[in-house]
């Protein structure tokens, strides 16, 4: 399932709700991405999305975490507009029958999340606020999944 | 007739992040249009990294409008 | 916070505990290891621990994972006893600035915990019982880490 | 004099998990005088990746036993 939500949310909550009555699932694998504080240097993070737009493409990827691993279900909660430091942002949740299957799709879920994803950031801080791009580390990151031979 | 939406830094450069009613009978013409009203929005609308979706599909080139379209500028996406 | 128990344990309620108050974190992974029903075959696994040992030995690695990953954090809850299908058998969850350092942690963990740590562990089934061994994916899955070269 | 402690299949095959006050100067003597008592059970403590802790460490090889020392018998791990 694929929310957006203007609503903090509690990552243990859907962790709990993901992970309840899955007794021939064996492995569950999540990921939680918080808003950071920069040593005072962010005081709020505001994300914007296209609604419609940007849960079919988040779908899409989903969609295609399933045809490369092994899942039995997935879970993703991304907030929009305007998040506090230490507030959970995104959250991702794999369910596989094997270990390495729940990770790797957790993993790669997050790195599009975090790179490609139709989302617009900007950072309000005592200093005013700025539009924040992709880091490097992030490409990189996601370009790992094109050097690879679907599994 | 088309809707338009602008997201992040575009929506920030305009002033606006939606109108709707604009006549303009293709992507090209209403680029043009808005280029006129604002010569530093029309700019970064063929800015890099700029893509449009025309009807929450990303599009390429220029493609005629139908009536009550939904068009969206699209800068550079930051990922969650 | 490395703890065994005999006691069943929701991974969500862990997971709210573990993620509240970090506003400097940015990332945490978590994994959770399900106890499978084996479509009927198993209906409890007992998991027996040799108390002291088992959590001395789960300390070392997880010094080491302090070592090799920049973790800010890490929390690992492992059951003892006997565990109904569904029932989480493990729970593993790791906080850090970067999104890779809390996934490959949570992973070299994980690793461990299945293939190596201190534990002995019989499935109770209808044909009655009998101890098991690591799956050759597990001994697979630990070598990796051998073979790279500390990070 | 030991306390003597064996887990997973080692505790079913002897029909016990936990002894005390075992009369023994080393832990070859102890394996020694377990095998007299049960002969199946002394082969399995020195089967195939049997490993043996003195007081919560490994040891290997034969070695002294202290007073009130744990002795525990660990076949192969399973992991959790």
């Amino acid at each position: 399932m694929i929310t957006l939500t203007e609503e903090p949310f509690d990552p243990g909550a859907l962790l709990s709700e993901f992970s309840k009555g899955r007794s021939e699932v064996g492995a569950v694998a999540t990921f939680t991405g918080l808003a950071r504080a920069e040593a005072g240097g962010t005081t709020i993070l505001e994300l914007e999305a296209y609604p419609g737009f940007t849960e079919a493409a988040i779908g899409q990827i989903a969609d295609e975490a399933r045809a490369r691993f092994e899942l039995d279900d997935l879970m993703i909660r991304h907030r929009i507009g305007k998040i506090a430091p230490g507030e959970a942002i995104v959250f991702v949740a794999t369910a596989a029958r094997h270990r390495r299957a729940a990770f790797e799709a957790c993993d790669f879920l997050m790195d599009y999340l975090k790179s490609r994803a139709p989302f617009w950031k900007k950072a309000h801080g005592p200093d005013g606020e700025h539009w924040i791009e992709p880091r490097a580390e992030d490409h990189r990151d996601i370009a790992r999944w094109d050097e690879e031979t679907p599994q | 007739m088309a809707r338009v939406l602008l997201f992040g830094p575009l929506r920030d450069l305009a002033g606006w992040r939606e109108r709707d009613g604009i006549e303009a009978a293709s992507i090209g013409a209403l680029k043009a249009l808005l280029a006129k009203e604002d010569a530093r929005l029309g700019a970064a609308l063929s800015g890099p990294g700029v893509q449009v979706a025309l009807d929450q599909a990303i599009v390429r080139g220029d493609q005629p409008i139908g009536p009550r379209a939904e068009v969206a500028f699209l800068p550079p996406m930051s990922g969650g």
